[in-house]
């Protein structure tokens, strides 16, 4: 493969209305490019929810690929956060073209 | 006007189509869009529809004593609220400061509901009472937060968003923007809009309650949190609240509809505005409870009995 | 009323475009959930209308008759559809049963645009032709399914869903709801909903069908397993089911706009309840299959030329 | 019919409304499937109307010289527009051929607005310009690509589909389709959907609109290559185009009403149709530059004070 | 990086009548979170479909991130369904924050 | 676990409108695969966007799990146009059962 780079793909379920403040934060520590996916419902420790359109219930899947540097550094600036907002998160390895792309 | 009519109104018994649907697991479901596209579409209507009536009665006196009453309202009722899910609702603080921000704020759609209703039954509440609906929405949220905090320290959150979540809210701004066109365009130029706005109200209400009530009764089932203590103050506190609004609203020398538009805003609790808004102000608070609470008890409570019961009490106090 | 007027009403022109606009890979679409709205729309006001008329001409023997005979039909029809699948269209007995089973189900905006066409020309069906229509929506998935299943083990698979799936289905709850609304709250309680379910009827009826139109092309496209054998009996089977169901209906007694509105119901396939229900209770059975069938061959067919011919054929029996 | 008039109408208030929302970062927000949902039925109704104003009217040379003065009107004012693009507005050739595609092209909502603003002031355009309109849409993309493509070679991208994506456009087709079934039903066939298209137009209006403020203040603050000169040009454009309509307009003999309109088409730029086809031709122009300027600045500047100043021009030419 | 630990990351493709399916499944195994995120179309064996809001064509992606014993659990209990329900899934690794989270 | 087996999963953020174009390039190195998810926004070089429904901002996440080789292929081929068609793309490894399904 040509000019593969490994790079970190962060991968945050929050509530919709924190996806401006994920964004906010990310541009804190330097990552800024990410895509924001919807969702339909789910569940965890806080029961069944349903993406029904009124309040209180919509989540989001924010995505993005960044360096390990700057996965790291949003890791410990948000995380502590993690439990009061409702946030999960994983990371994954992935490769990419045009690592300059992805910071 | 019988409490049957009231319940025996199209807009009524698709809200019960909706709950016996959800009751008995079927998968019926109204998609999210359509569901925000009705909500947007009722917005608009009632704003519309109230400053078209008002540019046609004229800024009154009713208006601004209405307008303020609703202010101060609004920002108290938490309080008490507030104490009795404490108490009574053995709730903490935070959780507490969040549904009483809820009970103090309104429902746009129970005040639809009830507009429907009293015009139907001959006595239409004022055009302004759409102006007050709007004011009431925010000053609970300021109240549920300040009890909310006491106690619970505050950093780095995304709290900074909050008081334009707040202000700026969209339902907010769609109210009295739609209400504000109602009064400048007047009667004459609202004719091209009435066929949507008039002509598809009741019609739209329809399908909007038939998703509350699929709504109602599966995020009931969903919720953990709900104790029988709650669930009885999600019926008592409509009942107290509204009561105070309609004794307020006979203070202030409303007419019977307006009084009863007034009281039903008093006893009706956010599940829209106010949710959306707590959680960015408190997110450790469990939206499952106050969603619960308002949306699937009170809610329901005020659309089959509070609604009846505030037109009889406003009707009578206006003797 | 000729065939021609029936063809060139908006209503069937706009499905023509759809047609044409596919079949030229315009990129025209409509978004799914406004699609969604539209169904929705359509059943609830199918329901509230054959309601209100039933409500006005109270409950009739013809009605009783009427939904019998819609019961034993639809549970009857897959039988005959079962064995031409497999003999002459030569499909393996899994396919056979899910296919048999949409041909003896109904499709709700077939029937709405025979309506469509029948009140414009003024032999209107009866109103409890609405609560036939949900009747048959059922059946017919039994019978598919106990075809399908002869020599098909099922372990442990979702199955545990489909009597939930089909019983509680989201249109047959929707339609029988509002068909029981409609009933209760009568002509005059309707009034005010009437702009809505009445006023924008037709308008929504072309805008759907545009949206058929569209994905019938699409789907055909799409599928690889239409042989030319099954797509021509997913034109025979319409004319066959449709003259049973023409006899029966003259055989109860049925008005001759009751008469076609029957036949209708019984040449239409369903493409909405029924996949979903086989796609739980028959997973190998292929989608695209039964899907093209119905809705891409099927479909078109009755609405171009089924619903004239079973009117002309009613109206002859009647004579 | 004063410009007053224009500027109070309930459909530019909302508009209004929705600048102001976006400007102060209200969070009010229209679902994206009720944006599309609204257009496809905007485009559908404006179709209808104009079919259905000609079917009454009969071909006549009018519509024929208007049809071809819009054909080599949009195929020519790219090329002027370019020029200015690349001399005055320091653009480069990619992205001045992709924004002069869209300034030659034409906007369906404000043209919708336009008639609205005429119909209301009693000089309604004749049916035929919805006709020009769906003509005006497409030769704009072809002048602006062979512009922008001079010295920027092209090879193996998904250029291959831009013919498709350009005559078979979803809008067009919709357009046009609609436009042909209006002309077959004519008038009284037109009745059973009227309701619809007619009466929900002005209200449907609002809400789209409302939308577009949103979306307008929305672009331009997340888009950041809009310089000042560009956004004179934004103004300029629509003024030059007009006047050139407007005069283009009179020598075909157009009514007043109908020159108003085609110099309104002339004036407008396209923010729907071009830009879809615009990514796929010329991926490498910048859609965030195109979108800005027709959408964010040129949209909103000929709500306010096009439609007035052509309305004013082509009446004090027709004298 | 702050008491990152690794876990699994399913992802399956199925016919949205099949996620209460899904969910039963899987807390049956003991994996009580996921999330559910829908989808435009896509194409297979079964050929190109989209996601037209008629009968029969929705799919949707059922999101789970968890430990690889009940990853394995689920696999083992689901996997014999796969080609008659088509169904689809991959699994990855990735890290996450609270592992106890993640079970 | 039962006969999992190595696959690359590729994620590729692309303008909707391209969709057809990533299948055809797909399709043409042997790709047949493939599942397309919504976005609601995002932020990259070119800014902030939104999905509003009207022209020329809505995109796309493709997602197909697929052999090494292939994945190889689809990147030799479609890389070269990422700077111009605005593309983003990143590869992870993932696992899969019935490993014939995924080529
Ligand atoms: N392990 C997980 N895998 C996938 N989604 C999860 C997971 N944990 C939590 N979620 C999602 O995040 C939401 C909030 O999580 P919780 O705070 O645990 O209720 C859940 O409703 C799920 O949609
Ligand atoms: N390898 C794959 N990568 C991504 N999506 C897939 C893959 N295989 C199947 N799918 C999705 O799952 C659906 C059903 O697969 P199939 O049963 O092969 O038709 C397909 O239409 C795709 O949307
Ligand atoms: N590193 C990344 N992680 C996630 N999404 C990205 C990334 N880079 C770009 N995108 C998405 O792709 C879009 C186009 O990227 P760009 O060309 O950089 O503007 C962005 O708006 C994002 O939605
Ligand atoms: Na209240
Ligand atoms: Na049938
Ligand atoms: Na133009």
């Amino acid at each position: 493969m040509p000019k593969l780079v490994r790079r970190k793909r962060l991968e945050i379920i929050a509530d919709l209305e924190f996806a401006d403040w994920l964004a906010d934060e990310a541009e804190a520590v330097g990552i800024t490019h990410f895509t924001i996916v919807p969702t339909l419902g789910g569940k965890g420790v806080h029961g069944r929810w349903r993406n029904d359109g009124l309040g209180g219930q919509g989540k989001c899947l924010f995505l993005s690929v960044t360096s390990e540097t700057r996965a790291e550094a949003l890791i410990d600036r948000i995380g502590p956060h993690f439990s009061d907002y409702k946030i999960v998160m994983d990371v994954a390895d992935v490769e990419v073209l045009r690592g300059d792309r992805f910071l | 006007m019988g409490p049957a009519d009231t319940l025996l109104s199209p807009v009524i018994l698709f809200f019960v189509l909706g709950v016996l649907a959800a009751a008995v697991r079927s998968d019926l479901t109204i998609p999210e869009s359509m569901a925000k596209a009705m909500s947007l579409f009722l917005m608009a209507a009632i704003g519309l529809k109230g400053g078209v009536q008002v540019s046609a009665a004229g800024l009154s006196g009713g208006m601004v004593a209405a307008g303020l009453a609703g202010l101060v309202l609004s920002f108290a009722l938490p309080f008490l609220a507030f104490f009795l899910l404490r108490r009574w609702g053995r709730l903490d603080g935070l959780n507490a400061g969040a549904v009483a921000a809820c009970y103090g704020s309104a429902s746009v759609v129970t005040f639809a509901t009830a507009s429907e209703a009293l015009t139907r039954g001959g006595m239409a509440p004022a055009g302004y009472m759409v102006a007050v609906l709007a004011i009431m929405e925010t000053p609970a949220i300021v109240s549920g937060m300040l009890l909310a905090r006491r106690g619970t320290p505050g950093r780095g959150r995304p709290g900074g968003h909050v008081w334009r979540e707040v202000l700026l809210n969209g339902s907010v701004v769609l109210l009295l923007g739609s209400f504000a066109i109602g009064a400048i365009i007047g009667k004459a130029r609202y004719e091209p809009i009435a066929p949507m706005f008039t002509g598809l109200w009741s019609g739209v209400l329809c399908l909007f309650l038939l998703d509350m009530g699929l709504i109602a009764v599966r995020r009931l089932r969903d919720s953990k949190a709900v104790t029988l203590r709650l669930g009885m103050l999600a019926v008592a506190l409509p009942i107290i609240n509204g009561s105070i609004g309609a004794l307020v609203a006979r203070g202030v020398g409303l007419d019977p509809g307006s009084a009863a538009a007034f009281a039903i805003l008093a006893a009706s609790a956010s599940y829209i505005a106010v949710p959306a808004a707590m959680r960015l102000a408190l997110p450790k608070a469990d939206p499952g409870l106050y969603l619960s609470l308002s949306l699937a008890i009170t809610f329901p409570f005020n659309i089959l009995f509070g609604i009846p019961l505030f037109i009889a009490l406003s009707t009578a106090l206006a003797r």
